[in-house]
């Protein structure tokens, strides 16, 4: 054997003994479906689901499919390896898509855990961000979802279909919360969870939107100005159903499918008063009507239509009376500002908490019907 | 090169020497032939003396491509030997002897005067031995071929139950015989060229006269005697040169390996490309409809025949859409699915991590690429592949949950649907449009699946093989055509002949008046 | 030109006639005449039999296919301007044929979809249509004739055996005999797209058959529609057809062959999908045809893809909901044709008529 | 292109519905109940387990508010498409109708061949609640689809309505629905679907109830339903003597004739019958016997036929469609009266007919002798 084929022998050998040590097979490791983190006596308490590994057909019966650990540490690293203490595997925080940040941990101060987050490469920065209402994230994580195995991979996808039938919450990615967290002009939000009592248990439901201001979180929307919130935002966005009331008098109700639309934001600079104009265009659908009232006729479509967007109108400005009150900018118009208007931001930038609230805006909003579904007119009963 | 060509002592290279006459010497004659066979081992030059006086006389042949023993026995002997014993005892010094060896001395059967070399080379290049004398500028060919070849084996890749079982194989002549043998009418004509300016293959071209269109005839003719290629090694150099629109998946040339469907192609106006050196035959124009028959078809008893050209005909739509209508299906139109199938369905996708489409996509490419190496491995280690690859992965996929049960039925079944399709050709055409379905069907369900069809079929109506609409006779309809499509006519029903344009004997039976011998 | 065979001609006029006006007009006549919507359909048959001789006529006595003809009959620039107008109406047939479609889509399968794709889609199916010309567009035509008709025909046949109440087309008398002259209006100005066979009539084998492939083709329809009418009214009773939005949609889904084949739908629609290939890639084709010879171009076929994005945009554009698109086509589109398809060539058959007694007296004078 | 998928749904993020009820609740808002089955993957031996039934509850100001509210804790997409079975609650059909019955027509999602119910006496939840705790996927609301059709045939007291004739129904003048009960009761510890009684809707809403022989009276006015039914009639020579027989297939038939101006119904019933069993010591099945045993049948179905008639005038609720009868044979009389056709109706008279025949019978031609 020639000199060159041992040195390259010696060479592999040496790189299977040395090379193997960051490597975790996958059998010697828990994957990490969620995470939570709140704070529990000056301590943050890091909770973990477990998704318990299952083979297809071996279907687990009646005990759930998950554990949830937790423990606590001083810090967020300091509680995610804490877990080692009481699990005997290596966590894979890296398959987490969820993260329920606790009410509590959210009202005292982000920053325990924002830095930490950013710079662990272990969390996944598409993962959804929720924030836990009135429960502690363990609760959450605790929660079984009806049909589904785990919670984890259940609420970010509650918040995708919701999004598509109902239109109130938007699903917010670490990513972008972390971003709208750091930047200057613009506050984060996201999606708020609870605990209810269903028919089948306790159930985890979609209650309101968390509104951060700066790290600390100030407060909630509800339902309606969630839904504002959502056609606030600028770009484009599919499904939704609102519920207007009959055109003429008469207790009924219209539901009218939103199919998509889109929304323009801009900055106006009039007499250095910044005014924000807001561009709606949407189209939907005629779903259903209550009562006996003969809506659907080609006449009333024009009627329909200004009610459809006057709805919509309102519930933007609840949102953003909502947001004023909290002096939470949410929609990002301080960065809309900075990106339109660099000078005028330039003045105002460092005041930009004290003239949001008092920022006046101009809605336009444009709604067009299509079609009505199988029937193409009202029932009229005999 | 020119300084070359211009030395006076050079030879003449041999690509001049191709084109000229064989000279009257036998010196200049043996040179040349040394210019033109250097470095070929395999050539026999034997040069001889005869007769009296004595001529000489020189012989060309390729060793392997010849019968030696009728070389000996039937040019040599007579002119080494018998000679003598004809009355003219050997006095050859006022005759003609090139016209007396020809006539009167050698006796093969096959006899033919050459005067180029372009014609010498070639025929013993398809092994005849060429017999050349002094000073007579011809060279007397012999047909004396003979080489080892496959013998009449019943072919691979066609197989029938019922009805002959004799396939072509890679000598011409053989195969021409068996179509003779089947086709005795002298109407039966069978045209011969040759192309490949290197290999110089024989082509023929056969069809039955009065039947197949005169029109049809003569462009195929047209169109093969354009073709310049250097060499044709398989029917397919040529039909890429001769059908009607190249830019199609749909094969619009048939490719048989079976003399009786060839026959049975014939009397029905079609015309034949065979080519020396390849088993298999084409028949042009050829349609849609010959895709989806066999020739059992027509050997079988016609009740269980139609049955089984309908059983095809299901196979051939399952192998080409399954896949992307049930992608449609369990993607966009759940409610087409009865409630029970659907919770099972629903039940065993549980946990698979890939979306439909992908799911189809990868279990689909996984089956292609079984059946790929299914045809190319070993034979004795291909079925071994095949069932390994199909029951091993196929289980543990699901097992592991990486796939759905019901796709691998489904592909499984599109699998075995794609087999019944008789033509190689089309379940090639079906394999490739399947992935257009299964895309389209996910991107739009069955609306995307339905706007694909319109666009195969917008295609397939646009084809013509020469002159006949691709889905005749569905498209044009032609009635009387159609019920031998969906089901196989019985004979005695079967009076006339599938028409085409120009044909001018449409009668099988009775009132057809049988136009020559 | 390329010949097309008698039975291609009837395929033609059949798939031009036939897909659009299944969806839409049985809830019409329900509509208009309740439980005694079938009477209309099958009563068009006498009138349309006047607009196949009407057609028959002016085919007979002129020597060149459609747009050119209005110049033989017209002279140069009155018969180009009309030809030109045609073209428009051509177009917009294709676009309202195409939106129509994309609207039921909309509505029953792919409510997400936007409605540019499905119209982008159809129209890349559409120009490659077109540029493969009309002796391929008429074979196609035959497959999906012949597709469709059984496909309707088994259809109709189950619903009434499955779920047909002859009761309910009763009563058979007490008709509304403004709303019955509307009603056969509406089967009318369907029928008067025959006005094609003006082109078409030319291309076939016998210009002198034309007139029997027209009645076939008239009498194919009221058959389909009034057949299809029935089932719809015997299935649902008058008061929900006429309350449906595509009546005949809803009738296929109440189909339930042995428990298992149900919700068909999708079958239906993927049938109709054809239909309605055939319809716009027809008057599509008359269009560009017609441009051709009005223009003095040299191939229809370039002019496709030219005009699809007209016919994409006019699509998009032509109504902003689906009550307006009906009223559209229950209105503004009958017409259209009643007008270009009925007017006009009653006119030039008057044409053709004076003018042929005016040379026929001078040839008796002379 | 992969932008375009806009409709598509994987099958494995959906639920499948089963059956979906809706209510209205104290304060005002609509209940939507929806039952689906999770889907249990096949175990590598083969046997599967039970799979287990699971409902979803939202609620909202309008039918499709509330079932898209289910979307705020239920994280997968519902296919209606598969649900055969609608139950409405009391409280909502007695409130109001018209709440719902847009939505039914409207959706593309939903069925019309859905088999509609009406929850009496107990909630719809109590009623989800016991069909999950059956378990089997078979006997829950697929379940109840088939019982009423079982019923139908074998017993022949309700009548199934589906969606889309309820539908008709309301939007038709002169005829007005009918929906079939359910209710539950207790046994044991166990809650179990009982079918009890059809509720009467006038106009809009739920006026009142038709009692099991009412309902078998309803049951045959409407032949073009699935057919069969029970007929046991005492035989009157003992006191315990019984002979029963079955409705192999029956027509009926409703023909208005006006009698001195006034209008009249004419029904006439033609059954098949089957003779089943005999209680009692008596012969009764002898040839002798046949005509009083068809008559006695017919006495038998002509009074609960009259009993139906009687509640429904007295409810003024025109469930036997006899204004659309009329409207269809006597046109003429139609056109005057349909406006006065709600005190017209109660005081139609009726004039009911019903002709049996005796056709079959089972193995043994001879009653049971005890020796």
């Amino acid at each position: 054997m020639s000199k060159e084929s041992i040195i390259l022998l010696l060479f592999i050998m040496v790189l299977f003994i040395i090379g193997g040590c960051q490597t975790q097979e996958l059998n010697e490791s828990g994957v990490v479906a969620g995470l939570g983190i709140d704070l529990e006596e000056e301590e943050l308490q890091v909770s973990m689901q477990m998704a318990r590994p299952a083979l297809p057909g071996q279907s687990s019966g009646s005990e759930p499919a998950f554990e949830v650990v937790s423990a606590k540490g001083r810090s967020l690293s300091e509680g995610l390896r804490k877990i080692t203490l009481l699990f005997p595997r290596n966590p894979l925080v890296a398959q987490a898509n969820l993260l329920v940040i606790g009410e509590e941990l959210a009202k005292t101060d982000l920053a325990l855990i924002a830095d930490s987050i950013l710079r662990n490469p272990s969390i996944r920065k598409n993962a959804v961000v929720v924030v836990a209402r009135e429960v502690s994230p363990k609760d959450v994580l605790n929660t079984q979802v009806a049909m589904e195995s785990l919670s984890a991979t259940a609420i970010p996808r509650m918040l995708r279909n919701q999004e598509r039938q109902m239109g109130i919450y938007q699903e917010v990615s670490l990513e972008e919360f972390l971003n709208k967290l750091a930047r200057p002009g613009v506050d984060p939000t996201a999606p708020a969870v609870t605990l209810i009592d269903s028919i089948n248990g306790k159930a985890i439901r979609l209650e309101g939107t968390a509104v951060f201001k700066g790290r600390e979180m100030a407060g909630y929307l509800d339902s309606r100005e969630s839904r504002g919130l959502r056609f606030l935002n600028p770009g484009r966005i599919q499904g939704g159903l609102i519920n207007i009331p009959a055109p003429f008098e008469g207790p009924g109700r219209v539901g009218i499918e939103i199919i998509r639309s889109q929304t323009k934001v801009e900055a106006a600079n009039t007499d250095g008063q910044i005014v924000m104009r807001i561009t709606y265009i949407g189209e939907g659908n005629y779903y259903e009507q209550t009562g006996e009232a003969d809506i659907l006729r080609l006449e009333n479509i024009p009627v329909l239509e200004s009610i459809c967007a006057e709805q919509i109108k309102s519930d933007m400005q609840a949102c953003i009376k909502q947001a004023q009150k909290l002096k939470s900018d949410i929609f990002g118009w301080g960065n809309i500002v900075y990106s339109q208007h660099p000078a005028v931001w330039a003045e105002l930038g460092p005041d930009w908490e004290e003239i949001f609230p008092g920022v006046k805006t101009e809605i336009k909003v444009e709604f067009e019907l299509r079609r009505t579904y199988v029937t193409d007119q009202s029932l009229h009963y005999q | 090169m020119r300084y070359i060509k211009n030395k006076p002592e050079s030879k003449p290279s041999p690509q001049e020497v191709i084109h000229t006459d064989i000279p009257a010497s036998l010196d200049e004659i043996r040179s040349q032939l040394d210019t033109l066979y250097q470095f070929c081992s395999d050539i026999v030059i034997r040069e001889f003396v005869f007769g009296n006086p004595e001529t000489r006389g020189l012989m060309v042949y390729f060793d392997g491509l010849v019968n030696k023993d009728e070389i000996e026995n039937n040019i040599l002997r007579p002119l080494l030997l018998d000679i003598d014993m004809l009355d003219v005892k050997g006095d050859l010094t006022h005759r003609d002897i090139i016209n007396d060896v020809k006539t009167r001395i050698i006796s093969p059967a096959e006899l033919k005067g050459v005067k180029t070399w372009d014609e010498l080379i070639r025929r013993i290049g398809s092994g005849d031995c060429a017999l050349l004398i002094d000073g007579y500028g011809e060279g007397l060919v012999a047909g004396t071929r003979s080489w080892q070849s496959r013998g009449i084996e019943s072919p691979d890749n066609e197989v029938v139950i019922f009805g002959p079982k004799e396939g072509f194989n890679e000598t011409l002549r053989f195969n021409t015989a068996q179509l003779r043998r089947r086709i005795k009418s002298s109407n039966f004509k069978i045209e011969s060229f040759v192309l490949g300016r290197i290999t110089k293959t024989d082509v023929i071209i056969c069809y039955i006269k009065n039947i197949a269109p005169d029109s049809m005839v003569e462009e195929v003719k047209k169109r093969v005697n354009g073709i310049d290629i250097d060499g044709i090694l398989d029917t397919n150099y040529i039909k890429e040169f001769i059908i009607d629109d190249n830019k199609t998946l749909f094969s619009q040339v048939m490719h048989t390996e079976r003399p009786d469907r060839v026959c049975g192609q014939l009397l029905e106006g079609k015309i034949c490309i065979l080519v020396d050196g390849s088993p298999m035959a084409l028949v042009l124009p050829s349609t849609f409809t010959d895709y989806i028959t066999t020739p059992d078809d027509y050997y079988t008893y016609y009740i269980p025949a139609s049955l089984l050209r309908l059983l095809r005909f299901t196979a051939f739509w399952m192998s080409l859409l399954l896949p992307s209508l049930y992608v449609a299906v369990i993607t966009y139109h759940h409610e087409m699915i009865p409630t029970a199938l659907l919770l099972t369905i629903a039940a065993s996708r549980e946990g698979v991590p890939f979306p439909s489409f992908v799911e189809a996509l990868l279990l689909e490419a996984m089956f292609e690429m079984l059946r790929e190496a299914g045809l190319r491995l070993p034979r004795a280690v291909g079925p071994a592949v095949s069932i390994v690859g199909a029951l091993i992965i196929g289980d543990a996929a699901v097992r592991a949950g990486l796939v759905s049960t019901p796709m691998v039925v489904v592909v499984a079944a599109t699998g075995i649907a794609s087999f019944v399709t008789p033509s190689y050709n089309a379940s090639l055409v079906v394999r490739i449009l399947r992935f257009g379905f299964l895309f389209a069907s996910a991107v739009l369900g069955f609306l995307g699946i339905m706007i694909v069809l319109v666009i195969v079929l917008l295609k397939m109506v646009s084809l013509s093989s020469f002159g006949v609409p691709y889905l005749a006779p569905l498209a044009p309809l032609n009635l009387a055509q159609i019920s031998d499509i969906m089901v196989r006519r019985p004979w005695f029903v079967n009076r006339s002949r599938p028409y085409l344009e120009g044909m001018r004997n449409q009668q099988r039976q009775g009132n057809g008046k049988d136009e020559g011998g | 030109m390329t010949r097309i065979s008698n039975s291609q001609l009837y395929c033609i006029l059949v798939g031009l006639l036939t897909p659009m006006a299944f969806l839409q007009i049985p809830g019409l006549l329900a509509h208009l005449l309740s439980q005694n919507g079938w009477i209309a359909a099958f009563i068009a048959i006498v009138p349309g039999y006047g607009l196949v001789l009407l057609f028959n006529y002016i085919l007979q006595h002129s020597q060149h296919p459609f747009p050119y003809l209005l110049i033989e009959h017209l002279g140069q620039p009155l018969g180009r301007i009309l030809g030109f107008i045609y073209v428009l109406l051509f177009l917009f047939l294709t676009s309202h044929s195409l939106r129509l479609f994309t609207d039921f889509t909309e509505t029953n399968v792919l409510p997400g979809t936007p409605i540019s794709i499905h119209i982008g889609v159809l129209i890349l199916a559409l120009v490659l249509g077109i540029r493969a010309g009309i002796g391929n567009l008429a074979r196609l035509m035959e497959i999906i004739v012949i597709c469709g008709l059984t496909f309707v025909l088994v259809l109709v046949l189950i619903v009434i055996l499955q779920q047909g109440e002859i009761e309910r087309l009763l009563p058979v008398g007490s008709l509304n005999y403004n709303n019955l002259a509307v009603a056969t209006g509406t089967n009318l100005f369907i029928i008067s797209k025959l006005f094609i066979v003006l082109s078409f009539g030319f291309w076939c084998g016998n210009k002198d058959e034309a007139g029997i492939v027209m009645k076939k083709a008239m009498i194919t329809y009221v058959l389909v529609i009034g057949m299809t009418t029935l089932s719809v009214l015997m299935a649902f009773g008058g008061t929900i057809t006429s309350v449906l939005t595509f009546p005949t949609f809803s009738m296929v889904t109440l189909v339930n062959i042995g428990n298992f084949i149900q919700n068909i739908d999708i079958i239906f629609i993927g049938v109709w999908i054809l239909g309605i290939y055939g319809i716009a890639v027809l008057t599509w084709f008359m269009a560009c045809y017609s441009l051709q010879i009005i223009l003095n171009l040299h191939d229809y076929r370039f002019v496709a893809a030219g005009t699809a994005l007209l016919v994409g945009i006019t699509s998009i554009l032509i109504s902003s909901n689906i009550l307006e698109l009906l009223v559209l086509t229950q209105v503004f589109v009958p017409v259209l044709y009643c007008f270009f398809f009925i007017i006009i060539p009653i006119l030039l058959f008057l044409l053709i008529l004076l003018k042929a007694n005016r040379s026929s007296s001078l040839e008796s004078k002379i | 292109m992969l932008g375009s998928c806009y409709d598509l749904h994987e099958i494995n993020d959906a639920a499948i519905a089963q059956n979906f009820s809706l209510d209205l609740l104290e304060n005002g808002q609509v209940a939507f109940l929806a039952q689906t089955t999770q889907p249990v993957p096949r175990s590598e031996t083969g046997e599967t387990q039970p799979s287990q039934n699971i409902s979803v509850m939202g609620t909202g100001r309008t039918a499709a508010e509330a079932a898209r509210g289910m979307f705020l804790h239920f994280s997968r997409l519902f296919l209606w498409i598969h649900a055969n079975t609608l139950f409405i609650g009391e409280n909502l059909a007695r409130q109001d109708l018209t709440l719902i019955s847009d939505f039914l027509m409207r959706n593309r999602n939903l069925r019309f061949q859905t088999c509609v119910y009406l929850v009496c006496g107990v909630s719809i939840q109590d009623i989800h609640k016991a069909m999950n705790e059956r378990g089997f996927a078979i006997t829950s609301a697929r379940g109840i689809t088939q019982q009423i059709e079982t019923q139908a045939e074998e017993l022949g007291y309700y009548t199934p309505l589906a969606n889309i004739e309820l539908l008709e129904r309301m939007l038709t003048p002169g005829i007005e629905p009918a929906l079939p009960q359910l209710t539950v009761i207790k046994e044991g510890d166990k809650d179990r679907i009982v079918l009890q009684g059809m509720g009467v809707i006038k106009n809009n809403r739920l006026i009142g109830k038709l009692n099991p022989e009412q309902s078998q009276g309803y049951y045959y006015l409407q032949s073009k339903k699935k057919q069969g039914g029970l007929i046991s009639i005492a035989w009157s020579d003992s006191p315990n003597a019984m002979a029963v027989m079955h409705c192999t297939q029956f027509t009926s038939n409703t023909r208005p004739f006006i009698q001195e101006g006034k209008l009249n119904m004419k029904i006439d019933i033609k059954c098949e019958l089957q003779y089943l069993e005999t209680i009692g010591d008596d012969n009764i099945y002898v040839p002798a016997n046949q005509q009083r045993l068809e008559y006695l049948a017919e006495e038998k179905i002509k009074q609960q036929v009259r009993s139906c008639i009687i509640q429904a005038q007295q409810l003024n609720s025109d469930i036997l469609g006899w204004g659309l009868t009329t409207a269809r044979y006597q046109p003429g009389w139609w056109e005057d009266m349909a406006a006065q056709w709600d005190q017209v109706f109660p005081v139609v008279g009726s004039q009911v007919e019903v002709e049996c025949i005796l056709c079959s019978d089972g193995l043994s031609r001879e009653s049971f002798r005890f020796n």
